[in-house]
């Protein structure tokens, strides 16, 4: 008898998840719309390829992004971390190069330095975070700009490049693909699903929101606290790496301008995604809506010219806003 | 037919100024040509650019480029690859790192202003002068001027004093001179690799009060600066060109040669000229927003 | 008798479809203590929101004398006299003691806080609850009674016409339980009426005049409180008669699971020593503050320590929890709700949380964790209206028996158990006693601490005592008095003050 | 008897309160006895000066950021309003001196606009946030995009400059003083004696600390939470403008690169105070004290050259994190 309104309660507790779950997901269709309205090649398989292939960096990033953030951390030094991981990857491939020749294992040793030392840089910011035990926000606006004069100072001032033949050579790693996708596209699906995986269907991505929801009742739980926490930063700093071995073939080069704001649209997409910034609550999925809503945003500009590129950002302010108002419209009864 | 035309973002006044010139060019040539349609960009970084430039590739189907690469070495592959099918590209200011990629090509010679600077640094300076160097935001464009500036005064026994980043923005300056003011009883004279920064650094010597003891020269003829030379201002004796107007030289040739008329092609390089009180009047544009 | 001055009539509340008060009609006098009681999940801190202002009804009528009204706010609520103190903690913790008594009506001169004023008021308002917090210290700081004596204070220090208090003995001593009764007591005596709720039903006989029976959202019973007894409370509640409370006490072996020697934690706990027996069950006493739940702590591996501790022979490592869970040794927080539960998430979640390698892996086995949650429910009777809700949605009561559940999931050998039956309803607590001495006599061996005095006395077999950090004494078979534990507590000889308590 | 524990508590928590005190302190002494041995000038009446009226604009705008911190907020938009503002000011004030000639009642309008405009600027971010029920960081993100976009547009991507009478005749704000110290100092200490003031002694700053520290307990005390949390943002936009009141003399003119990473710069400095970057605990002291750190690394670096320019944003971010790591140490057992 006392069970049988058990069953009755179950609506609303879907409904408002449903409203969350549909919010960015709306923005997102809103956006591609728009898109195909201003103009007929927006849904053309090039401009498909450039918004995805393009958001990859960011995605990546965000992927990571979204787990420390779940934990009750964040990382303004993604941005720059990326720059120094790129010009110091530049620089040895470049030594390498004159060792070894226009190889692959060139390629290989800058695939694994990048990892190494996103997985390095990863690891300083955690174990000031965790050990030393100051706060994420100061730790890492600190290495935020230490990693920045670290790259100008590798690059003098200017831009380090890698070996023309050398970029030929890496070149397919962004331009290249199976299938017509191209490999950052296929990255960073398999990031997001495997991200995606780990989040919802392994001990780890509990504890981050166990952690992230209430530190205490964590560790009461005999959840190792500082290692899990510690943990998210390290993978971001991998995942900053790996995104930074699909960005070098792009561009070929790193200077002090590359990178640049890349943890504000991290964590902005995160966000918009749905993922708490208090901690608690993240969705990967929702972190890829927030991204390629980012990216579209910037497309669609690029798609049009009715307003003074003047007033892009602002636009784009807007546009950020609307996205999240659509969202949490109807979920507001908090 | 479309033209894209991709520069930086105003995030400072020479930036900002080309902004304007391009604006306005575009609006005016838009009139000019009714069959012409222009893309117009501004990019805050190198990694946008490229986005921006496979955007206009990829939807707005674009027959000719004007670029002023944020960066020269990141941006040469993809506009190599925009050039290798077929599409005019126009490169301004900023040369790609491989040669031959362009149609045309207009620039400043950011050595020259560099260089121009330094050249009048070491005319006017007795030996043994104490200069202090502002230089702006870490780039191959600050990289180019100050190794100009430098081989300029090179052998001239002035001594430079200090050297930062001013950043090319007007605080940054300002802060930079005060503290070079209390930091150095003696300064003959600051070379700020930009207006802006000028501004900035005047104002922190006039702030200390020594404003007969230094002069200043920045650079890119902006209008203010112009009109305190005309004036016969002491502090700012003089000023090197790097005229933000090159974007518009380079977009109406462009679209001529994309109407068909008059094709150019070529290397259209704009020396820095010195700005001195003889000839400020042809630099000073009233109406001009730099 | 005078006129009621707050009624419900015809009161239904629901959360989205489900109603959880049906037709509810309730009566509030000046200077008359009424008792609500009722069953984990009744429904009775739902009634008092709603007469606090807190929670709108979905149908019925809130009366003011007598007069249909509506409290947009708990603010309107509070203008006229009616505080609520809530079964859960109301307190910032960042702020002081004093700041939060008088958050919200803060006195000022001009523009000006008065803190004097405000510190001067909080300490005269502690010590009239004979509470010896400094005023001026932050509420992180405080033990969970203390933080208690300080939401009483808050209340006390309004002007009050109506006073609802949700569970307030639940997380006090019984001698703190004995100063809150005589203010409470004189809040009647100035004609203040007031709505009290407790799992204790020897309180309502000892302290209300009247007594609502709350059961499935109904109100079934509604009497003076001389007119019925303890026994026909419960059964009115439960809605059958109970059996004794206390189950038959098991008899421990010989096999010593856990030896504690010299346990220190600095400036909390000094050498605290024991045993504990395969099958026994231990009771540790001692007042507010006396460091029993931090000895149990650091024996857990929740706080650092010094001494030695030998878990079935084989040192215990400090400061690892998770070495103490695989060995065999768990805590249950008497903190449910800062340290035991994540409010914002599930049921299964919140279950599995400490042992989720067990649900398979690298994937958690969700099918798995949900046959855990049907046993869970099963064995701890857990009222959830909807296994997929929040947590700090359920019901207080209930949210102990998911804590419990939790804590019990590993299958462990030494339980310390802390405050187990906080909050928790009288048929319920009978399950976990019951579930207790089921544990004990399967092998286990559990520490309770317990600030009900009965409870250890009923439960364990020896009892230990601690007073300032130390254990000041063990008492077994029948000189498990609450006298000898008072006395024992007070760190006295003699009984005069351990009389009052 | 019983009541000896009660004791024991206070004295933990007194002390945690002390070492957080000394620690940003500390650093601040540590670097002024770093200034002073670099550099004989370090303390010299210019220097110093120099150094409190160019940490006024920050400062004055940190002082609000603090109660939005403290009431569990953040606002990243501040540096593109300051320059927005700025902007608006010298617009009108131009276009003012045209009808009414280089008069003071033209400077009492740009004062009054500027500080209206930073007020209706708070206004709108706070009612963004408390009315629709956006994330801060998602709306001032937004509002950041939005008024950086607007000043580039309004300067037509060059600068807004002052009419050079206009400029002579406001310039004393900035540059002028009584007693030999500057407005701006003047300013800043009356702004933060005036904080710290409503921070500790009125009921508005311990409404935004318990807001911060647990919002139902604040709403459950009859505290009208979505109003306090506005009055901060709006509080936060008036300083905002007044920051600008004495920036503009300054130089004159603003442009898009005016108050560029301000909101960092503000955050930083009142999180090395010790106000809590998740809210309930806001020192202004603290802040002044952030303030005064970060005005004195660069100060320091400028003043000498013994290490590359490209490294400052190191030695920065180095100071930064050290900063913090003394405040908290000793104060780790969280
Ligand atoms: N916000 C809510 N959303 C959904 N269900 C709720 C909410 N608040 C309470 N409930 C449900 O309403 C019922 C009554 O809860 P209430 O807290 O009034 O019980 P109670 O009698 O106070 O129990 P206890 O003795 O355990 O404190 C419970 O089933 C509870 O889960
Ligand atoms: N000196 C202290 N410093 C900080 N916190 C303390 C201190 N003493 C007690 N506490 C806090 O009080 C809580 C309860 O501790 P307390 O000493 O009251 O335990 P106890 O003896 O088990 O009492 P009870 O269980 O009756 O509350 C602890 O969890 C701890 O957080
Ligand atoms: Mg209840
Ligand atoms: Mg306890």
């Amino acid at each position: 008898m006392s069970m049988a309104p058990a069953q009755k309660i179950s609506t609303p507790a879907r409904r408002r998840i449903d409203l969350q779950v549909v919010g960015p997901i709306v923005a997102l269709i809103a956006l591609v719309l728009i898109g195909m309205a201003l103009n007929s090649n927006f849904l053309s398989y090039a401009n498909i390829t450039n918004v995805l292939a393009r958001s990859s960096f960011i995605g990546i990033i965000a992927v990571g992004m979204t787990f420390v953030i779940t934990a009750g951390g964040l990382d303004l030094s993604v941005g720059s971390m990326a720059a120094f991981v790129a010009g110091l990857m530049i620089l040895v491939m470049n030594l390498l190069t004159d060792r070894l020749g226009v190889t692959l294992p060139v390629i290989f040793a800058g695939v694994a330095l990048a990892l190494i030392s996103g997985l390095v840089a990863g690891l300083i910011n955690g174990l000031l975070i965790t050990r030393v035990g100051i706060e994420a926000f100061i730790v890492t606006l600190g290495t935020m700009g230490i990693y920045r004069s670290l790259i100008t100072w590798l690059a003098d001032g200017g831009t380090l490049s890698l070996g023309f033949e050398m970029r030929e050579l890496y070149r397919p790693v962004y331009y290249g693909g199976i299938a017509g996708i191209s490999w950052p596209i296929l990255a960073f699906v398999a990031v997001a699903i495997i991200g995606e995986i780990v989040m919802r269907h392994t001990a780890f991505g509990r504890h981050c929101a166990a952690i992230g929801s209430n530190e205490r009742v964590a560790r009461y739980s005999s959840i190792a606290v500082l290692r899990v926490r510690l943990a998210t930063y390290v993978l971001l700093g991998v995942l900053v790496g790996f995104a930074v071995v699909m960005y070098v073939p792009r561009l070929g080069s790193a200077s002090a301008s590359t990178g640049l704001l890349w943890e504000l649209e991290a964590i902005a997409a995160v966000i918009i995604g749905g993922t708490l910034l208090k901690g608690g609550f993240g969705r990967i999925w929702g972190t890829v809506v927030g991204v390629l809503i980012l990216s579209l945003i910037g497309n669609i500009l690029n798609l049009t010219d009715f307003v003074s590129p003047y007033l892009n950002g602002a636009i784009q302010g807007a546009v950020i806003i609307l996205a999240v108002v659509l969202q949490r419209k109807g979920a507001a009864d908090r | 037919e479309t033209i894209g035309v991709s520069i930086p973002a105003a995030t400072h006044g020479w930036a900002g100024a080309l902004n304007f010139h391009a604006e306005r060019t575009v609006e005016r040539l838009e009139k000019v040509y009714p069959d012409l349609d222009f893309v117009l960009t501004t990019t805050p970084d190198s990694a946008t650019q490229v986005s921006d430039l496979e955007d206009m590739v990829a939807t707005r189907g674009i027959d000719a480029l004007v670029v002023l690469p944020f960066e020269s070495e990141p941006l040469t592959g993809p506009i190599q690859r925009i050039a290798d099918s077929g599409t005019w590209v126009t490169v301004v200011d900023r040369g790609l790192a491989v040669d031959g990629i362009e149609n045309l090509y207009v620039a400043g010679d950011n050595n020259s202003f560099g260089r121009t600077a330094g050249e009048y640094f070491a005319e006017t300076l007795d030996e043994g002068a104490k200069v202090v160097v502002m230089r702006g935001i870490p780039s191959t464009v600050d990289n180019e001027r100050v190794a100009g500036f430098e081989a300029a005064i090179d052998g001239a026994g002035i001594e430079v004093l200090a050297m930062d980043h001013g950043n090319w923005n007007r605080d940054t300056a300002f802060t930079l001179m005060q503290d070079w003011l209390s930091r150095f009883g003696q300064i003959d004279a600051v070379w700020a690799a930009d207006d802006d920064m000028a501004v900035g650094a005047l104002a922190a010597i006039e702030q200390a009060g020594r404003t007969g003891e230094m002069f200043v020269v920045g650079g890119a003829g902006m209008k203010e600066m112009v009109d305190r030379i005309r004036s016969g201002d002491k502090s700012v004796p003089v000023n090197v060109t790097y005229p933000p107007a090159m974007i518009s030289t380079a977009i109406e040739m462009t679209a001529a040669g994309i109407v068909g008329n008059a094709p150019m092609s070529g290397d259209f390089i704009i020396a820095s000229e010195l700005i001195t009180l003889d000839n400020a009047d042809d630099f000073y544009f009233e109406d001009s927003p730099y | 008798m005078s006129d009621p001055i707050l009624s419900l009539k015809g009161i239904s509340k629901s959360f989205g479809p489900i109603e959880v008060l049906h037709d509810v009609d309730f009566e509030l006098r000046p200077g008359e203590i009424h008792a609500l009681i009722g069953e984990n999940g009744a429904g009775k801190s739902t009634t008092m929101k709603i007469l606090g202002g807190y929670i709108d009804a979905t149908a019925g009528e809130v009366l003011w004398h007598g007069q249909p009204t509506h409290f947009p706010s708990s603010d309107e609520a509070e203008a006229r006299g009616i505080v609520m103190i809530h079964q859960e903690f109301n307190l910032a913790e960042h702020l002081g003691v004093d700041q939060n008594v008088f958050l919200g009506r803060e006195i000022t001169r001009g523009w000006r806080l008065d803190h004097k004023a405000m510190r001067t008021r909080t300490a005269e308002l502690l010590d009239r609850l004979e509470c010896r917090v400094d005023p001026a210290v932050r509420v992180s700081g405080l033990s969970v009674p203390a933080k208690q004596m300080v939401e009483i204070a808050k209340a006390l220090s309004r002007d009050l016409r109506v006073l609802i208090m949700d569970e307030p003995t639940a997380v006090l001593t019984e001698r703190e339980c004995e100063i809150l009764f005589r203010q409470i007591e004189r809040l009647r005596a100035k004609g203040v009426a007031i709505l009290y709720t407790s799992h204790k039903l020897s309180e309502v006989t000892r302290l209300c005049d009247r007594v609502t029976v709350l059961r499935d959202g109904a109100m079934v019973r509604s009497a003076p409180v001389s007119d019925i007894t303890e026994e026909e409370m419960a059964a009115a509640m439960v809605g059958r008669e109970l059996s004794d409370l206390y189950p038959a006490k098991a008899v421990p072996r010989d096999e010593v699971l856990l030896e504690v020697e010299n346990l220190s934690v600095p400036g909390v706990v000094e050498s605290a020593s024991l045993t504990l027996r395969r099958g026994e069950v231990l009771g540790l006493g001692g007042l507010v503050g006396s460091g029993r739940t931090e000895f149990a702590e650091a024996l857990a591996g929740l706080r650092p320590r010094e001494g030695r501790v030998r878990l079935m022979g084989e040192d215990l490592p400090a400061s690892e929890v998770r070495t103490a869970l695989q060995r065999g040794l768990v805590y249950l927080t008497e903190d449910r709700k800062g340290a035991g539960l994540l409010l914002d998430k599930g049921l299964r979640e919140n279950l599995t949380l400490p042992l989720l390698e067990r649900f398979g892996g690298p994937l958690i086995d969700r099918r798995a964790e949900e046959a855990a949650l049907d046993r869970a429910i099963e064995e701890f009777a857990i009222r959830a209206p909807d296994r997929r809700m929040r947590v700090g949605n359920l019901s207080g009561g209930n949210q102990q028996k998911l804590l419990l559940a939790k804590t019990l999931l590993s299958d462990p050998q030494v339980i310390l158990i802390d405050e187990p039956t906080r909050g928790i309803d009288i048929g319920t607590k009978q399950q976990i006693y019951a579930l207790i001495a089921g544990l004990a006599a399967e092998g286990c061996a559990i520490l309770v601490i317990s600030s009900e005095m009965p409870e250890l006395i009923g439960l364990a077999s020896r009892v230990l005592v601690m007073h300032a950090g130390r254990i000041t004494g063990a008492l077994e078979g029948d000189d498990v008095t609450e006298g000898a534990i008072v006395r024992l507590a007070m760190g006295l000889d003699d009984n005069r003050e351990g009389a009052a308590a």
